[in-house]
């Protein structure tokens, strides 16, 4: 069995890319993405963590997390859907009439 | 009956003339002018009541009532006190009879009534206090009053700025009278109040309570004090140089200015050390200062009076003049002691007599021609006779002439002669006589004084009386209401002093010698006051001169009196020679003179406007707006604009946040690693 | 403990979840005339929730069984429950004319109804995975709320930033959570975790324990808005429908308060790390780039995103204290200022609303100069702007008043004097632009001089509001008992 | 008379919430004037039961309720000889000025409204015995007075209203830290006044006492004002409309200078070492207000704005008395409160009048309008000249004592503030002289002389202002023994 460590360590790593692409990416698609990276980089330390210590709560955690994690993607959609019917594209670096 | 129990009567029923006035003179004939005629007529009876009643056993009337805090309000009636009150209401009454005719014709006269009603009263409530906090407040209503008076034709510019003028400088020296009473309360609270506090109220600012426990204040303090009071008399009785309101004050109704210059107002300040004497004389620098600063306002006042056109600014002169010899004779108390309040007085009664006599003349000849101007002036004596004559008189009492030889108690000579002499011989020399600083001096001032004021005197009669008459108008004699007194007073200004010159001066003396003041000192409370400050008064301080052997001294003052009559006869009368060819701007001197000694430019353009507004006021304001102010908008404008950057940091693109979000845990980790390593 | 115990002690919660499912069912067989009753069973639905708890009162009951580890009842759940139960109600009931013929009611009332039971179990959660649950439900329904104006651009563009914004920082969150229960060693219950690391300190200590703190710092941020995890707040508000804007404000916003109590007060206090200095730091740039942005705020939207940012700052003052008075103060803060902040929003969306039906293309409708000469056109609205107003300053006699008191007095009590004067500061600047509105209502002259109907429906959603600023402010005594109580639950 | 003080408290309230329902103007002045008459009633008749030589000692007709016990605050009114007169000069000064305005056009329903709420917060403010309450009364005076501003200001209202309202704000949120410290120092657990003012000595550190002392003092100077803090003031007044003017400088001034009496020098024994810096920085404070606000007094073209410098020199000599710390000084200052709120009035209703008439108050633009409006003439005069300190007007009494009284202790303080007194007359006569006296500037029109309603107020207040300069025994007794009380005070 693998230690714990290296786990962390590709979650972090997932988790650096989330981040970077949310950062970076112009499409709304792509960032809802790296969002979902990150997310799943959490429940990877979840789960390592919870087989780790050998505990139940961990995995019921990612459960729950991956099942909001759906939830949350499904409205994100959903509002991305609109933006394209307005836009025809889902590039949201400029949708700013909001600001100031 | 005791007539002491009415004295609050003598104060309050001009107050109630006053209101009365106001409220229903316009309904009234004369604008109600009767009202205060009668009130102060029955203030003259009451006081002469009075007079009589305490003057038998040299009494007094003292009345005491806590007024709020640690002050009383009281009245306090001692010969000084008496005879002062007897010549202002008096004084006043003539003035106020002669203006019933005089103002007939003004619309305003409701409001004249009313006024010089309130004028009235308050010089009363100055002679009456018994302490000096009423006495300082009743004295600035008179100022308040002059104020009003001076400025009754408010419409002309004149009038208003020199209503303001006369209420200001008096105000610079009310200022210093107040820091007077202040640190005088703070001694009597220092050293007075652990001596005599606990068994009873004591009312530290009464005069009785201070003259009580003078010898408990240092005499530097009281130095100060008393030369602070000084500093008050000066701005109220035109001493230099606080004199400058007084010529500008005669932009009020001729009537005002009698009433300010011979009756009230400006005597207050020779009553205030003649009232705070015991105070002065423990402290007698401060008297040589005074008979310095008098001698010098008479020698001073009577150099300009030589050169004014117009009639009242002549009289306004010698008013000033006058003033200076009353404080000269206060002053040479330092070496005589007590009798010089008794001379300074009596100049002041007479003067008033004169003085007012005089203004009242003017008055009839300035509504006979309509003109102040003395060169407009001329050839009057056939016209006005009656004025003519009295103002004669009482211009020979003004300049002072007589003979200087007495048949008993009787002087002969004008009213103003026997006093004049009187402050001059027996007081100035005296003080010269005996030592007194700077003797020679104040000596040299009274005499020199003496011969111009007798010049411009009769300067102004002859040029108003005598010669041809330079203008068209048709001049006529005054109705008997103006006429009336003017008879009186030239009558007094012309025997008074001649009757009753030893019985007053003995009078006087009284005030410092009743049984009060023998308690506090058995061996003489003046003289112990002036021991203790270092300053001897002789046993016998009035150096007798007898004609025979002292005859120069003795004439000294009478040939001063009747050069000066000669040179003005030679000059104005007979016109031996021409003052033209001296008497024009190129003239140096004369140019000073007309010129008033550049009071105006240096009281006026460089005190008040380019110090006092110019810089002090200016730069406060600068400094409010820019500086103080400035900050506060700085301040201010340093957020609203801070808002105007901080809120670019909003682009609007979600990027942007989400890398805000990512930057602040990288900074709060950071900070966090940073508190733990 | 039994399922009739479970029910009786969340009562609240059920009625709510019950009253969502029955809009959402009913909802499918009405027209959209007719939808307008499915705001009628909210209202009801929250009415018997918010009497239930006030009838109950502050109590502490200890919870058995399986839900033992990660529900409570304390006084600390019942108070925030209350508060937003009370914001749900006055945004349900201005909601009633704001979406009148609104052909999605019902998942309208839905979505309002399941993001209140959202923030209520975080109000209860004692384990980190029920409060991300609660924190997620509320977040989800939320973010469909403030995009729901599909049709609307800034609506929309609202959502999406939200959205966005709130994704990433659930992401944060559940990624520090993660280490946090790696690092307890599988912990999930707060108390356990605060026992085991106060065990053991050292392990918080490395820099995965940092991380995680610094992670659940942002994720909690994000919805307190503190700066720099506030930028999505101002765009939102401003272009969320008003009434939705309310609720963020004074709903979720107060969730992640209640959240960070429970997580950040209880854990962290058994932590030996200097999480004081960061919240200094936070507090202060809070106060200030609220305030200090919002002096130029033209929208009155955007204005009040701005001063619930600073809001934000002054209540984070109390993880610098503390104390339990601090506490105290800044759970009454919470209280105070949702009502003040739903009331000066549903205040703006009655405006806005009044504003559409006289000119339906009329743009900007919180625009500051659409409240020139409020005070003569529509009175009462203009009064209570004012009062919400002067209550978010801080001017007695108004909840916002009594809870600053309390909550600066604390501070000050626990020796942060520059940190209390850096406040009081900020509280003087915020004078600034509220009176600006004040004066715009009141001294300048209205653009017409028609006077406006305000709708019973806001009327009383605003007087609902009024009634509680100005309850706390006059008798505050019950108020302050309850938050004290909630206070010391969390022992500390 | 058990709740007598909360009904002269609430009455006014509910007269404001009656007179904002109102809709016409006579309705509104009506009820306005009874809701501040009654108060005024009330007020006179418990001053005359109001026993300042025996039970001096303690406070009257208390009323104590408990209000957020855990804080240890209490709804506690009651009065002493410090309060007592100005609750007394508010009772009066209101009722006149709703006179005053009676002719008030502009939105008189609010406009009297706002005056009574203003009236209720300066009476809580002098009756709170509790700092929550005086905290909470005290930030209640701003808001009506803002709006007083704000509505009816002049051209520039705008700012001045603003700056008016920030300015005391952040001064009265320093004075709430101050309050604050105070509470958790003594660690009394109660916000009662007089118990932490008893405990304020007792605190172990003297820096801390300093610094609350500091906090109080600023929230206080700014109200007083005190230079350099009092810049807000002229500009508030120029833009108040009168009515505003005059409650401001007649009673919200005497707000601050009452905090000083009552807050302020019951501590200045308790501070220890620093008592004397203290003081100095008291009197240097006195004394730049008094000189400073003279001379830009001198300066001013404004008639208003005059006013308004010359209301920061006359609070200059309340600090001066109060620095002096001796009960001559201390009472005279309290005096000096008192009597200033009636002579500022009647300054500022002229100035009112003035600019209601010929719309104007440039003081060049003014001349002779004496000629034309005698009787405002007359009582302008009168309050001018009570102003500038003349005897036998109740201005006079207060800077006597003043004077007096600060001499005993600072001397050089006292003759300094002397300077001021030439220049106090200058600017004022100076101003008569031009705007009353001389021929009458037909540029500006037809004006009418005084009105019914306005010279009925005036009047009332010039004699009042006569009334306490010959016998101001009736008040000046009250603040005799309250000074004397205040520990420290000789």
């Amino acid at each position: 069995m693998l230690p714990v460590s290296y786990y962390l360590i590709v979650s972090a790593i997932v988790f650096s890319i989330g981040v970077y692409g949310v950062m970076t990416l112009r499409s709304g698609i792509m960032i809802m993405m790296c969002v979902e990276l990150m997310l799943n980089a959490a429940n990877i330390n979840l789960i390592a963590f919870a087989s780790h210590f050998n505990q139940v709560n961990g995995h019921v955690f990612v459960l729950f997390s991956i099942a909001l994690a759906a939830a949350e993607a499904a409205i994100g959609f959903a509002i991305l859907m609109n933006i394209f019917r307005s836009n025809k594209n889902v590039n949201i670096d400029n949708i700013n009439i909001l600001r100031w | 009956m005791d007539f002491g129990s009415l004295a609050f009567l003598i104060v309050a029923l001009p107050v109630l003339a006053f209101v009365l006035t106001l409220a229903f003179g316009n309904r009234l004939p004369n604008g109600g002018g009767h009202i205060p005629i009668v009130a102060i007529a029955m203030s003259f009876i009451i006081s002469v009541l009075i007079f009589l009643q305490i003057y038998p056993n040299h009494g007094t009337v003292e009345q005491s009532a806590h007024w709020f805090s640690v002050l009383n309000v009281g009245i306090f009636i001692d010969p000084l006190a008496i005879v002062m009150l007897m010549m202002v209401t008096f004084v006043s009454l003539l003035i106020h009879i002669y203006a019933l005719g005089y103002m007939s014709h003004d619309p305003g006269q409701t409001r004249y009534f009313a006024e010089t009603a309130l004028f009235t009263a308050a010089m009363l409530g100055v002679v009456l206090a018994d302490n000096i906090l009423q006495f300082f407040i009743a004295w600035e209503l008179v100022g308040l009053c002059s104020y009003l008076l001076i400025g009754f034709w408010f419409r002309k510019p004149s009038a208003a700025a020199a209503a303001k003028k006369a209420f200001l400088t008096t105000r610079v020296g009310d200022v210093l009278f107040l820091a007077g009473i202040v640190i005088l309360y703070f001694n009597m609270y220092t050293h007075v109040l652990p001596v005599v506090g606990g068994h009873e109220t004591v009312y530290l600012l009464q005069f009785k309570t201070i003259f009580e426990n003078l010898t408990l204040i240092p005499t530097d303090q009281l130095t100060i004090i008393t030369l602070l009071f000084f500093g008050g008399a000066v701005g109220k009785s035109g001493q230099f140089p606080l004199h400058v309101w007084l010529p500008d004050a005669m932009e009020g109704p001729t009537t005002v200015s009698a009433l300010i210059h011979a009756a009230t107002m400006v005597t207050a300040g020779v009553y205030l050390v003649a009232r705070t004497f015991p105070m002065f004389i423990a402290a007698p620098e401060s008297l040589i200062i005074v008979a310095l600063v008098g001698g010098f306002t008479a020698l001073f006042a009577s150099t300009m009076g030589l050169v004014m056109n117009d009639i009242k600014r002549v009289l306004a002169f010698s008013t000033i003049s006058q003033l200076g010899y009353m404080m000269m004779g206060l002053g040479v108390g330092a070496i005589i002691g007590a009798e010089a309040v008794g001379f300074a007085m009596f100049h002041l009664i007479n003067h008033a007599f004169f003085k007012a006599c005089l203004f009242l003349c003017a008055g009839s000849v300035i509504h006979a021609v309509g003109t102040n101007d003395l060169r407009e002036m001329g050839g009057l004596f056939g016209k006005m006779k009656i004025t003519a004559t009295t103002m004669l008189i009482s211009s020979l009492a003004l300049a002072g002439i007589g003979i200087p030889v007495s048949i008993g108690a009787i002087k002969l000579g004008t009213s103003g002669f026997v006093s004049k002499d009187a402050i001059i011989l027996e007081g100035a020399y005296s003080y010269f006589a005996h030592g007194g600083v700077y003797g020679s001096l104040i000596f040299f001032f009274g005499v020199a004084a003496a011969l111009l004021t007798s010049i411009y005197t009769f300067r102004l009669w002859f040029m108003a009386f005598t010669g041809k008459p330079r203008q068209e108008r048709h001049a006529h004699e005054a109705p008997s209401t103006m006429t009336g007194p003017l008879i009186i007073l030239a009558t007094l200004a012309l025997v008074f002093g001649a009757l009753t010159f030893s019985p007053f001066i003995h009078y006087l003396e009284t005030t410092y010698e009743n049984e009060f003041f023998e308690e506090i000192d058995p061996n003489g409370y003046i003289h112990g006051l002036a021991e203790r400050a270092g300053y001897h008064i002789p046993e016998h301080p009035i150096v007798h001169l007898d004609l025979a052997h002292d005859t120069l001294i003795m004439m000294l003052p009478v040939i001063a009196g009747l050069l000066g009559l000669a040179i003005s006869w030679a000059i104005y009368h007979k016109r031996m020679f021409s003052v033209a060819s001296i008497g024009n701007m190129r003239n140096p001197l004369f140019r000073i003179l007309a010129k008033r000694y550049y009071q105006h430019e240096i009281f006026i353009e460089l005190i008040s406007l380019k110090f006092t507004y110019g810089v002090l006021a200016l730069t406060s304001e600068f400094s409010d707006r820019k500086i103080v102010d400035g900050t506060i908008d700085a301040i201010s404008s340093f957020f609203i604009g801070g808002a105007e950057v901080l809120k670019k940091i909003q682009t609007g693109v979600v990027q942007n946040y989400a890398t805000a979000t990512v930057l602040g845990v990288a900074l709060i980790a950071l900070v966090l690693s940073w508190g733990v390593i | 403990m039994s399922i009739v115990d479970f029910i009786s002690q969340f009562a609240p919660e059920v009625i709510l979840t019950i009253a969502a499912l029955a809009i959402m069912l009913i909802g499918l067989g009405l027209e959209a005339k007719e939808k307008r009753a499915l705001g009628y069973i909210a209202i009801i639905s929250l009415v018997l929730g918010i009497l239930i708890i006030v009838l109950r009162g502050a109590y502490e009951l200890q919870l058995e069984g399986i839900i033992a580890d990660s529900l409570t009842i304390d006084p600390m759940s019942q108070f925030f429950k209350l508060t937003f139960l009370l914001v749900s109600l006055i945004v349900v009931i201005a909601s009633l004319k704001e979406y009148d013929n609104h052909p999605n009611q019902d998942e309208y009332y839905t979505l309002i109804m399941l993001g209140t039971i959202g923030m209520m179990v975080v109000a209860s959660a004692v384990d980190i995975v029920t409060i991300f649950i609660g924190f997620e439900l509320a977040s989800i329904s939320t973010y469909a709320l403030a995009g729901f104006n599909k049709k609307d651009r800034s609506s929309m563009e609202a959502g999406i930033k939200y959205f966005i914004v709130g994704a990433l920082s659930s992401a944060l969150l559940l990624f520090g959570l993660s280490y946090l229960y790696g690092l307890s060693g599988g912990l999930t219950n707060i108390s356990d975790i605060a026992e085991f690391f106060s065990a053991n300190p050292t392990i918080i200590q490395s820099p995965f324990g940092i991380m995680a703190l610094v992670l659940i710092v942002a994720g909690f941020g994000f919805k307190m808005a503190l700066v720099p995890f506030h930028m999505w707040a101002p765009d939102t508000y401003q272009g969320a429908p008003t009434v939705i804007s309310a609720l963020l404000a004074a709903g979720s916003k107060k969730m992640a308060f209640v959240a960070a109590f429970r997580v950040l007060l209880i854990a962290m206090i058994a932590i030996k790390v200097d999480i004081a200095m960061v919240f200094t730091i936070l507090a202060i740039i809070t106060m200030t780039i609220g305030n200090v942005v919002a002096l130029s705020q033209r929208s009155l939207k955007r204005m009040l995103a701005y001063s619930s940012v600073a809001q934000a700052g002054y209540i984070s003052m109390v993880f610098v204290v503390m104390s339990p008075e601090a506490l105290t103060g800044a759970v009454l803060y919470v209280m105070s200022h949702a009502f003040m902040k739903t009331g000066a929003f549903i205040a703006v969306a009655a405006l806005g609303y009044m504003l559409l039906r006289e000119n339906s293309s009329a743009k900007d409708v919180d625009h500051l100069d659409n409240f020139a000469g409020l005070g003569k056109r529509s009175p009462f609205l203009a009064f209570s702007i004012m009062i919400f107003l002067f209550a978010l300053s801080g001017i007695p006699p108004t909840a916002g008043f009594v809870s600053k008191f309390i909550l600066f007095y604390s501070v000050l009590e626990g020796g942060f004097v520059f940190l209390v004067t850096v406040a009081i500061l900020n509280s003087a600047l915020s004078l600034y632009y509220y009176a600006r509105v004040v004066k715009y209502m009141y001294v300048l002259p209205p653009s017409s001089s028609e006077r406006l109907a305000l709708p019973k429906a806001y009327s009383l959603a605003i007087l609902v509001a009024l009634i509680g600023v100005l309850a706390i402010g006059i008798v505050p005594e019950p108020f302050v008992n309850w938050a004290a109580s909630a206070a010391n639950v969390l022992g500390l | 008379m058990d709740s007598v003080l909360s009904l002269i408290l609430f009455i006014p309230l509910i007269g404001a919430a009656l007179t904002l329902f109102t809709k016409t103007r006579e309705s509104a002045r009506m009820i306005a004037l009874i809701s501040s008459a009654v108060p005024l009633i009330l007020t006179v008749i418990i001053y005359l039961q109001f026993n300042s030589g025996l039970a001096f000692l303690k406070f009257q007709f208390v009323e104590k309720i408990s209000w957020i016990s855990t804080l240890g605050i209490n709804y506690h009114l009651g009065v002493d000889g410090v309060s007592m007169p100005l609750i007394l000069l508010n009772a009066i000064l209101c009722p006149l000025t709703i006179i005053y305005a009676w002719g008030e056009n502009k939105q008189p329903n609010q406009f009297f409204a706002l005056i009574l709420v203003l009236q209720a917060g300066v009476f809580g403010v002098f009756m709170a015995l509790d700092f929550f309450l005086f905290y909470i009364f005290w930030e209640l005076t701003l808001i009506p007075l803002y709006f007083l501003i704000s509505i009816w200001g002049g051209p520039n209202k705008d700012y001045a209203a603003i700056k008016f309202f920030i300015y005391t704000h952040v001064a009265s949120l320093v004075m709430l830290l101050g309050i604050f410290a105070l509470y958790f120092s003594t660690g009394v657990n109660t916000f009662e006044i007089p118990v932490l003012l008893q405990a304020f000595a007792g605190i172990t550190s003297p820096e801390m006492r300093v610094a609350i002392f500091l906090a109080l003092f600023f929230g206080f100077l700014v109200k007083m004002p005190t230079v350099p803090f009092h810049t807000w003031l002229p500009d508030a007044h120029v833009e108040a409309p009168t009515a505003g003017s005059v409650l401001l400088a007649g009673v919200l001034l005497k707000m601050g200078g009452y905090g000083l009496f009552r807050v302020l020098l019951p501590m200045i024994d308790g501070l220890g070492p620093y008592r004397s810096d203290i003081i100095t920085l008291m009197a240097v404070l006195a004394v730049v207000s008094i000189l400073y606000a003279t001379f830009a007094a001198l300066a001013q073209k404004d008639l208003k704005k005059m006013v308004a410098y010359s209301s920061v020199a006359h609070m200059g000599y309340v600090m001066l008395g109060a620095a002096a710390f001796n009960f001559m000084s201390v009472s005279g200052a309290m005096f000096q409160q008192f009597s200033h709120g009636l002579i500022t009035a009647v300054l500022f209703m002229s100035v009112g009048v003035i600019q209601h008439s010929v719309h104007t108050r440039i003081i060049s633009d003014l001349g002779g309008l004496a000629d034309r409006m005698p009787k405002l003439a007359f009582l302008m005069m009168a309050g001018f000249m009570a102003s500038l300190g003349l005897p036998a007007m109740s201005g006079f009494v207060a800077e006597f004592l003043v004077l007096t009284g600060s001499y005993l202790t600072l001397p050089v303080f006292a003759l300094l503030a002397m300077v001021g007194i030439v220049a106090t007359a200058g600017y004022h006569l100076w101003a008569m002289q031009r705007a009353m006296f001389g021929s009458y500037n037909e540029k500006l029109g037809e004006p009418h002389d005084l009105a019914f309603y306005e010279m009925i107020p005036m009047a009332i207040l010039v004699l009042l202002i006569i009334f306490f300069g010959v016998y101001p025994a009736p008040v000046m007794d009250v603040f005799e023994y309250a000074s004397t009380i205040i520990p420290g005070v000789m």
